[in-house]
């Protein structure tokens, strides 16, 4: 990210006109021989140009020296800017900025633009280009010795994130080893959570009472983790709202969301062997614009009176207005969301609160499949890595002082 | 004591008075009674113009008495690092720092770090500056260098050099021309720098890179969600931090408090103070008396 | 809400009169909003009486929620919904069917809409098939067919979550929690000579360091889900909910600043831009 | 068929996307952009759906005549006349006057006005919610209050209470979103695996 962030940086740097110093070198180009013209600095030593690692093929790495005076000597170096030609005997005027003006203490530029060949960015790949360093005064400049040539080349993997391939694939392992026990049979423990206990409870309040139970899938798309683990809950609720014969209400913010739901509530209808109770209204869409929609689904709550609602998903703002409304009609609430912002209000309104991860464990909960039962399993597992990695972690860098743990996270994009 | 603030004090006190006796005696009070008492508390604050002395807290009253004892002539450094969008929290900040600094005759630097701020930083030059100091000569007593591109690496050139930076000033007039840099060089003739920001390049950039290496002061003016990590550097990196309105209203009231000329200045960030400081104290008032209500009935069951 | 809302009949002659009443009282509004205008001509101060009017009723409309569900309310609740819904349509349209499908697909389309063509591409041809693939949902026998596009979604983004979340929310999330445990440690000697409870004092910054790493194990034993929560593993998991809550709370309080904000800011509407009593 | 295909597609896209993550190449960078103009094009489609829910849902309420059907009437006109400023322009874009005064006067004072209607209900819920039913509660409750505190202007006590909400805004919240990131970030990866691998399947309904 911070990698991405500077070349961003970066790009806007080259994008824009370079009007520092300009004058002044144009100034010392044009007079060659002055008088009282200013010792210019030594230049910056030891230039390297080479392909920068782990891209697309449009960014070269140059690196290089301190020059001696910078924060030695005369120290008055005040920045480096790079040039680049394509030629190594290049004249002057054939010379480009590459870079704008880099603070004194610098020792690393990327040169990168893209693809675009009319852009203005454009960075030709797999072309020979050639590179040198000026060391800047504020005065006075100078060159260091020219390097190249250098290409910049298509890169097919990238060795920054080594890592997070290593865990994707111990998590691959960690899940199949666990989804096989648990079809083997053992049985796994699954500790209580009190928010899907409640679930039964709560729709059957709703039949006792003749009223409808209400479920928001929240402001997610479909694609969204949130959103899934939600029709699989809706799934579990539809079912039971089918056996026990009372009204469902499924609102729906995003289109896509309203398509699923509407297939998942139909299946789970055939499930509970009640087909012809399912009501093709009953999942509707309301508009995908937020507030828009919170005002839809409060007039509706306050209008039907749902016994039950169930927030379960991806909320934002709306989380509150959402709960106050159902706790003004007196309704059980049962909300669940990975959005950290929205947690404190449901926590606060709600009956109870499904809090992030537990979200996407609620539906393995009522499901109590045993290849789902597997994964919170290697789930777990996973968290164990973690707490372990911390520890040692913190205890190599008390011991020894070792960072080596740390620089494994910190991956680069 | 204005009409307006007893009127919202009988208001207020009679109100929450009523609602402890009703939950006391065990009654639910209907939450149409708690919308329409918030509604009414904040309507009332606007209406009347409700202000509380903010009274500066350490934290404020050190970057107002950084400001107060420079000597006369000192140069400072504004920044502008912040966008419209933070405009509302930051901008009453920026007015209140020229004022301060100008009424004390120390020599203005204005510059930004973000394309944003230069909109934003002319506006308070042409609305704030010019009408109320006409005093103030350019280039001798204040200079606007606008913005340039580069992010805190604008702050390591200036840390050694201003010119190398700005050639020129915003207006495209020569640095060796205005008699204000006839002394300042480089950042580290500056003898206070007053970053007003909420993002990336901002206050923590300041510290970090001018603040730090070049041992110059610094009084950070930020949004209300940045200042908790800001914090930790007072008051060693940062010598004073003005936090959201909250922060800028309570510079505000030590402005009007210890200048005359500036009695009847706007005050933006105090006037947000009203209503938010009833509308707090009703909230909290709320919490209070639901839970004297809930160990009252709990008393009850338990007998 | 204590009173029922229950009588679903006809308007009563008491809601008649309420309607009435209000209707006079926006209908004077905005003829003195009319009369009072600064525009340029008489029609222009008309519009822009009425236009300041109609929301100043909306925003009132809205309001009265907080008594009960009302006619006004599902005024402004039907209105909005409908509008809002084609407006995010037509901004999709003009956006994405135009901006980004038509400049590839056909030139004829492109000088119609009047945006530069670029280039043929049968990649968006075939997003477009997908997309009429999931039209066939109204037909009632093909409707399977439209789990097609379904499932390029989903599998696309879930491939797209699994490693960037792994990295973004995950990774660097572990990584960020290795903080010195032991800030800018010089040996005991130091420590204890240097003793402060100044916020940025080595104490204060040790420990809330060592808060951190506590707090985040603790947290993550809660979200154990195959283990019970006994013993040292229920103290830390009771250890890691007690976190959870104080941070909770504390977004709460801190969100409620911003909240009223809101509010000042219609209040002020009402009262400043329609009733100009400010 | 009927699921077996999808299932297929979902494996096939999810693993390239997860190839693709590790590949910084040029091409692997087209393909990346190429998949997400596709997932938005066959989104607009989605929202014609919707649209035709939406539709469906009004036009029944108002053929039924059932309660409050006019209002429904009032949904599809608010419909209507907003689609047909939208595309008044043909060949302009979004630049219709009336349509800009109907986001200008309809949408944003409804919006502004909804969204201000928590402050009513931060104050509702602080009332009946708060309550300190249990030491967790009570826990939830005290940090609330501390950082409710901080804006009040309470003179010298001000600055301690300063510094006690900025640290529980800096360590204590620290901690406990990193614990929840931490697990989010897990759930999601799993969640993703078991969607890729098929082992969750739900989305899919059934037959």
């Amino acid at each position: 990210m911070r990698k991405l962030a500077l070349i961003c940086v970066v790009m806007v740097l080259a994008f824009l006109p370079p009007p520092l110093l300009g004058e002044v070198d144009s100034a010392l180009l044009q007079d060659s021989v002055t008088v009282d013209l200013p010792e210019p600095p030594a230049p910056p030593g030891n230039v390297t140009a080479t392909d920068n690692p782990n891209d697309n093929g449009r960014a070269i790495r140059v690196t290089w020296e301190l020059s001696a005076d910078d924060t030695t000597g005369m120290k008055n170096v005040i920045g480096y800017r790079i040039n680049r030609a394509e030629a190594r005997d290049a004249a002057d005027s054939l010379w480009t900025e590459a870079s704008d003006i880099l603070p004194s203490g610098t020792t690393e530029f990327i040169h990168s633009g893209d693809g675009e060949e009319d852009g203005p960015d454009y960075f030709a790949k797999n072309y020979d280009f050639y590179y040198r360093v000026h060391a800047l005064t504020a005065d006075t400049f100078s060159v260091s010795a020219v390097v190249g040539p250098v290409q910049a080349k298509d890169n097919w993997y990238n060795t920054g994130v080594t890592f997070v391939l290593l865990f994707v694939a111990l998590f691959i392992i960690l899940t199949v080893t666990f989804v096989r026990i648990a079809r083997k049979g053992k049985e796994l423990y699954i500790r209580p959570l009190a928010g899907i206990e409640a679930v039964d409870e709560a729709i059957g309040r709703a039949t006792e009472m003749g009223k409808p139970t209400l479920y928001i899938l929240g402001l997610g798309s479909a694609a969204d983790i949130a959103t899934i683990a939600s029709f699989a809950i809706l799934s579990r609720v539809a079912k039971k709202v089918a056996e026990y014969q009372t009204p469902l209400l499924v609102p729906c913010y995003e289109p896509f969301v309203m398509t699923v739901a509407q297939d998942t509530v139909r299946a789970a209808y055939m499930d509970a062997g009640r087909p012809d109770d399912y009501d093709e209204d009953s999942v509707y869409f309301v508009t995908s614009s937020q507030f828009a929609y919170v005002a839809g689904v409060m007039g509706t709550m306050i209008r039907e009176k749902p016994a039950t609602n169930f927030y379960l998903g991806m909320f934002h703002a709306e989380s509150l207005l959402l709960a106050e409304t159902g706790a003004m009609i007196g309704s059980i609430q049962i909300a669940g969301t990975d959005q950290i912002a929205q947690l404190p209000f449901f926590v606060v309104a709600c009956d109870y609160t499904l809090i992030g991860e537990e979200l996407y464990a609620a539906s393995v909960y009522l499901s109590r499949e045993p290849v789902l039962l597997g994964t919170i399993k290697a789930q777990d597992w996973a968290k164990a890595v973690v707490v372990g990695t911390i520890l040692a972690g913190l205890l190599a860098r008390l011991l020894v002082d070792l960072d080596f743990i740390k620089t494994v996270f910190e991956v680069s994009v | 004591m204005s009409v307006g603030l007893i009127t919202s004090v009988v208001f207020i006190g009679g109100g929450v008075l009523w609602i402890l006796v009703q939950s006391v005696k065990g009654r639910d009070v209907d939450r149409r009674w708690i919308f329409l008492f918030i509604g009414s508390t904040v309507a009332l604050a606007l209406l009347f113009h409700i202000r509380f002395g903010e009274k500066a807290t350490p934290i404020v009253k050190a970057a107002f008495n950084q400001i107060e004892n420079l000597p006369e002539g000192a140069s400072v450094l504004i920044a502008f690092d912040y966008d419209p969008a933070m405009e509302p929290e930051v901008g009453p900040m920026a007015d209140c720092f020229i004022r301060h600094t100008l009424a004390r005759k120390h020599k203005l630097f204005l510059m930004t770090l973000w394309a944003t701020g230069q909109a934003l930083m002319t506006n308070t030059v042409e609305d704030v500056l010019k009408p109320e100091f006409p005093e103030a000569e350019y280039g001798t007593d204040y200079v606007n260098l606008g913005y340039k591109v580069g992010g805190f690496g604008v702050i390591n050139v200036v840390l050694s050099d201003f010119r190398a930076m700005y050639p020129t000033d915003a207006h495209g007039t020569l640095l060796d021309s205005l008699p204000m840099f006839n002394k300042v060089r480089s950042l580290r003739d500056i003898d206070l720098i007053i970053s007003i920001g909420g993002g990336t390049p901002g206050v923590k950039e300041w510290v970090l890179f001018a603040g730090n290496r070049g041992n110059i002061p610094i009084v950070g003016g930020t949004a209300a969600v940045v200042a908790p990590l800001l914090y930790p550097y007072y008051p060693r990196q940062l010598v004073g931090l003005l936090g959201g309105t909250k922060g800028a209203a309570e510079y505000e009231s030590e402005l009007t408090g210890n200048y005359d000329r500036f009695k009847d200045m706007d005050t933006p960030a105090l006037r947000m103070m009203g209503p938010q400081t009833m509308a707090h104290v009703v909230v909290m008032a709320f919490i209070i008396i639901g839970n004297i209500a809930y160990f009252r009935s709990r008393k009850r069951e338990g007998k | 809400m204590a009173t029922g809302n229950g009588n679903r009949k006809s308007p009563s002659n008491a809601v008649k009169i309420i309607l009435v009443i209000v209707a006079v009282v926006f209908l004077i509004s905005w003829i003195s909003k009319a009369t009072t205008g600064m525009a340029d001509s008489t029609w222009l101060n008309i519009r822009d009486g009425f236009l300041i009017t109609f929301a100043a009723f909306l925003t009132l409309s809205i309001f009265s929620f907080l008594y009960n569900d009302n006619p006004f309310y599902k005024f402004a609740e039907h209105l909005y919904v409908g509008v809002s819904a084609a407006y995010w349509m037509c901004l999709g349209f003009w956006s994405i069917i135009v901006g980004n499908f038509v400049p590839h697909a056909s030139k004829t389309l492109s000088t119609f809409f009047k945006v530069p063509f670029q280039e043929y591409s049968w990649f968006y041809y075939v997003a477009f098939a997908f997309g009429v693939i999931l039209l066939m949902r109204l037909l009632p026998k093909a409707g399977w067919i439209a789990r097609w596009p379904l499932a390029v979604i989903i599998g696309t983004t879930a491939g797209f979550n699994l490693s960037r979340y792994l990295h973004s929310d995950f990774m660097s999330q572990v990584g960020n929690t290795f903080q010195p445990l032991f800030v800018d440690w010089q040996g005991a000697g130091h420590f204890f000579s240097n003793l402060s409870l100044a916020a940025d004092g080595q104490l204060v910054m040790s420990a809330g360091n060592w808060i951190v790493v506590v707090g985040v194990l603790c947290g993550l034993v809660y979200f154990f889900f195959s283990k019970e929560h006994k013993g040292m593993f229920g103290a830390a998991s009771r250890l890691g909910i007690w976190i959870l809550m104080i941070t909770f709370g504390a977004s709460f309080g801190y969100t409620v600043m911003g909240r009223i904000s809101l509010l000042v800011g219609r209040i002020t509407f009402l009262f400043d831009d329609w009733l100009s009593i400010l | 068929m009927k699921r077996q295909l999808p299932l297929m597609l979902v494996f096939l896209l999810g693993a390239f996307m997860i190839i693709q993550y590790f590949v910084p190449a040029q091409a692997s960078l087209d393909a990346y952009e190429f998949i997400l103009d596709w997932m938005i094009i066959i989104g607009i489609f989605a929202m014609a759906l919707g649209i035709w829910s939406l539709m469906r849902v009004s036009w029944h309420k108002i053929k039924r005549r059932s309660h409050d059907w006019q209002y429904a009437a009032l949904t599809l006109a608010g419909l209507f006349i907003m689609v047909l400023f939208g595309f008044e322009p043909i060949g302009g874009g979004l630049k219709s006057y009336l349509w800009l005064q109907f986001y200008e006067f309809v949408m944003v004072p409804v919006l502004a006005t909804i969204f201000s209607l928590l402050a009513f209900f931060m104050a509702s819920a602080a009332y009946r919610a708060f309550r300190a039913r249990s030491l967790l509660a009570a826990v939830l409750l005290g940090s609330a209050m501390v950082l409710m505190f901080r804006v009040l202007p309470l003179g010298p006590l001000s600055d301690p209470i300063n510094e006690l909400a900025g640290w529980i805004l800096v360590v204590p919240n620290l901690a406990a979103k990193r614990a929840i990131l931490i697990g989010v970030g897990l759930g999601m990866v799993a969640t993703s695996l078991k969607v890729i691998l098929g082992i969750e399947r739900s989305y899919l309904g059934r037959d």
